[in-house]
């Protein structure tokens, strides 16, 4: 049964520095609550994993929480690039970050392996790129077919963070919309927090609702609208003028530290 | 009668007119999808937009910033996971047209859209392969949208991401993939086809008001012409005044 | 785009004499009007591949229509034998058919790698079985912890046919409940069929809907009550006493073959 | 004052009190779902159901013919495909308690529920493996339900179905299961423990009214008894009126 926590309680007992840490939600549901808890409590050396880091990891390795980052897609979706990311890898500031980068598939697929708790996961993929030079990918042969394909390791996180439109008392947790992959990360990573817009006596069984049973979860803390930025479907909008203004605010470094001071950080 | 179309509004018709006949396409944001959406607007009200984010069959009245905006999972027929996605959807090669877009292309349509530079010490660190390794791999086919200059028509790419034609004839066949691969990068000059029997991109068509000489000016490479390169059908006023009421609302 | 056409064309077009024909439906949505189609069709020399053959294939196998059985479980659930299943294993009667068997775990894998048009898929099973030595497995090295694991080659069936609640005039088809293995045998077979309690205008979501859209269904046929005496939950319920009522109709062959005379074939 | 418990009763009433602290037990269909049903009634409110059906959390008030009835997915709290099923919910040991039972047990509770004879040409041909290797493997130990009889209970069984503890001490580590395995075999007659050493089943508990050699006579092997066995605690009036309004549904 999942304890029904604080967002301060949650993180606290849940995060500690130099955890791998995957806070997933694919543009949708990114808990950007939770990620923000971590930066006020001070989290350092983390390894961040997130297929898309958008701008919530833009905004934590901008901090230097990040010492490492695992990823697919590190841009500002339909906007461009992501400022503070870029200036980390380009120019190890604040400090320089270990990356991992894979394809989109490499990274679902990792994720499925550790929900199956399966040491990897075949798939066809990274044939012919330099991707698989520089990243943590094998060859396997099928040993009915002799085709050979490619292995993917499973992505173990010590903790998933996910957000969810609502949780019942008991934490059992609902979300609806696009899925992304936030089940395989909970069913993957040794400890989870789901953060919830709101909790509600008994969940509604509704059209494309992936339910996660409390009895998995480890803690479930209320955060409305803890996805802003981003969204949740139903109940917050994306605020896609909010994308558009992180460009201009993560260009510089100053404006970006003192934005993060005092919306995040002071907040 | 609409004013005059833009390069850039070309490029969006053009690339349109390419999902006259497709049951499915795959998107991303941008230009792509804004195609896409014309192109279910004037030619083809069927085509099923599949966006990588899950949702497959989005009817978006609006042309989406990111590709996970509400309105499309909203309108979606089925929304999936990202694992299902990739596995029991583009990996089988079920959608019939992906459109990509990429930093770099080089003469047989592979691309980079990891980093400009060294890998280890990049001079720019783009966003990374997302989908496109594996959509490019798996699609039926590949069309390519980029705006056409030196910076991004490369003779050598500085990483490869997707793999297009590789290093030209049965390259694709030798590492296994399902997909035919790029039939056409679509830029706002013109469109290059890779030619049968080299693989090598060549230049079919020029935009209205664009030479070869101009095209090739634009390339980082020694650009294959075809012998009598067509002149892009300028856009029709149907065609134009839905993408301008399309992208205006 | 499927083509909405009746029982009977949909089952002419799309099976032959030898293909592999996967009818899937895990207890629930079992396509029982399909399979008896099949039957007066005269199809012969199938092979059937299902996980729990059910009364469906005891019917099929008792009428000779198998060559060849894939399944994992051969029991009349909550009852105990499937006679006809027995009978042709145990005394070739009509005649001998081959079997392979799996565990459901093995058999759900196979039809997913067939999904995923991947040539195999890794899992944990089989080990220390002596099933292992009789059916079509593999072990697998883990090719970065060097885990033994085990393979399964893909299924990918000729042709699939289920059940669903409804499918709109294009042929989107909805189901709900117990949604087995069914898409999966869909997406992996070459052809597909699916039979639908009822057509609708609109597929109206709903909570646990698995929607599969109708260009990657080949037909679909109206067949209400088509899943009886299994079920298709929400319209029809399960004929729990028929599951009992069978036990001793199937023991006896006469009894058996006038049965299915009487109300399958000259039904 | 209800009537004396039958022994089938009693093994129903023996199994359910094995989940007084479950948080969540795999089923399959007969005497251990009556079993399960029964602990939620009278042990275990929060017991979480899981069916291989894909029901995780059902709360059926009937006891089910099928693990697919229709009350299971009904009252289920999750839903999930058979692949997700095994791949997510069962392999990776996230269910505390299966309760599985055979047409054959050995001495180190290995189970064979496929062939009575040779294979190729059985004399009984039975249902098969169904998830139990999976389940047995992964779960967080097994409860076997079987009755006891010479028939069942075999000094060698005619294949291997499903390994409990293989050929002793270590063969689980060996075939690296991830469960701890059968940790009692609940029969009509009594209860049968692995030795914590050499893991062969020993007879811990006869119901009341049954001698150990009853039981010994009802086992295929020469059967190990602890030094003083218990005799089973007989069914409370609460957990016996609770069975019997139970089955009456």
């Amino acid at each position: 049964m999942a304890e029904v926590v604080s967002l301060q309680e949650g993180v606290a007992e849940l995060v500690s520095d130099g955890d791998s840490v995957a806070l997933e939600g694919f543009t949708h549901l990114i808990p950007f609550a939770a990620g923000h808890e971590l930066l006020r409590q001070g989290r350092r050396e983390l390894e961040l994993i997130r297929m898309t880091p958008d701008l919530l990891y833009d905004q934590m390795i901008g901090l230097g929480a990040a010492r490492r980052l695992v990823f697919s897609y590190g841009g500002n979706p339909g906007v461009g690039s992501l400022h503070r990311f870029r200036d980390a890898i380009e120019n190890g500031w604040p400090h320089a970050i270990e990356i991992e980068e894979h394809s989109h598939a490499g990274m679902a697929n990792r994720y499925a392996a550790g929900a199956a708790a399966l040491p990897f996961a075949v798939m066809r993929g990274y044939a012919g790129t330099d991707l698989a030079a520089h990243t943590n990918v094998r060859t396997i042969e099928c040993p009915f077919t002799g085709e050979r394909l490619a292995a993917v390791p499973a992505l173990t996180p010590d903790v998933a963070i996910v957000h969810a439109q609502e949780a019942d008392r008991r934490g059992n947790v609902q979300l609806w919309g696009i899925p992304g992959v936030q089940k395989e990360a909970l069913l993957a990573a040794r400890r989870s927090l789901v953060t919830v817009e709101r909790i509600v006596d008994e969940l509604e069984p509704r059209p494309g609702g992936v339910v996660i049973p409390g009895w998995v979860i480890d803690a479930v803390a209320e955060a409305p609208k803890g996805s802003t930025p981003s969204y949740s479907l139903g109940i917050t909008t994306r605020d896609n003028d909010f994308y558009r203004f992180w460009d201009e605010v993560s260009r510089d470094r100053d404006r970006f530290t003192a934005w993060m001071r005092e919306h995040v950080l002071d907040a | 009668m609409p004013e005059q179309a833009t390069n850039g509004e070309l490029q969006t018709v053009v690339a349109a007119r390419r999902l006259v006949d497709a049951g499915s396409v795959f998107i991303g944001v941008g230009r792509p999808s804004t195609a896409a959406l014309l192109a279910r607007m004037v030619h083809n009200p069927e085509l099923v937009l599949v966006y990588e984010s899950g949702t497959i069959g989005a009817k978006p009245f609006h042309v989406p910033l990111s590709i996970g905006d509400g309105e499309l999972a909203e309108t979606a027929d089925v929304v999936v996971s990202v694992p299902e996605m990739f596995n029991y959807w583009i990996g089988p090669g079920r959608i019939d047209v992906a459109f990509l877009g990429a930093a770099q292309v080089d003469r047989f349509a592979n691309l980079n859209s990891t980093v400009i530079g060294d890998y280890e010490h990049p001079k720019t660190r783009l966003p990374g392969a997302g989908g496109a390794p594996e959509i490019a791999a798996s699609c039926g086919e590949v069309v390519i949208v980029a705006p056409h200059t030196r910076r991004t028509f490369v003779s050598e790419l500085d990483f490869v991401t997707t793999v297009g034609h590789g290093d030209g004839p049965g390259a694709r066949e030798r590492l296994g993939f399902r997909g035919r691969g790029p039939t056409a990068v679509i830029t706002d000059l013109g469109v290059l086809e890779p030619d049968e029997r080299t693989k090598e991109l060549t230049l079919t068509a020029v935009h209205e008001g664009v030479t070869p000489e101009q095209v090739q000016e634009a390339t980082g490479w020694e650009l294959r012409v075809a012998d009598d390169p067509r002149t892009t059908e300028p856009p029709s006023d149907e065609e134009l005044s839905a993408l301008r009421e399309l992208t205006s609302r």
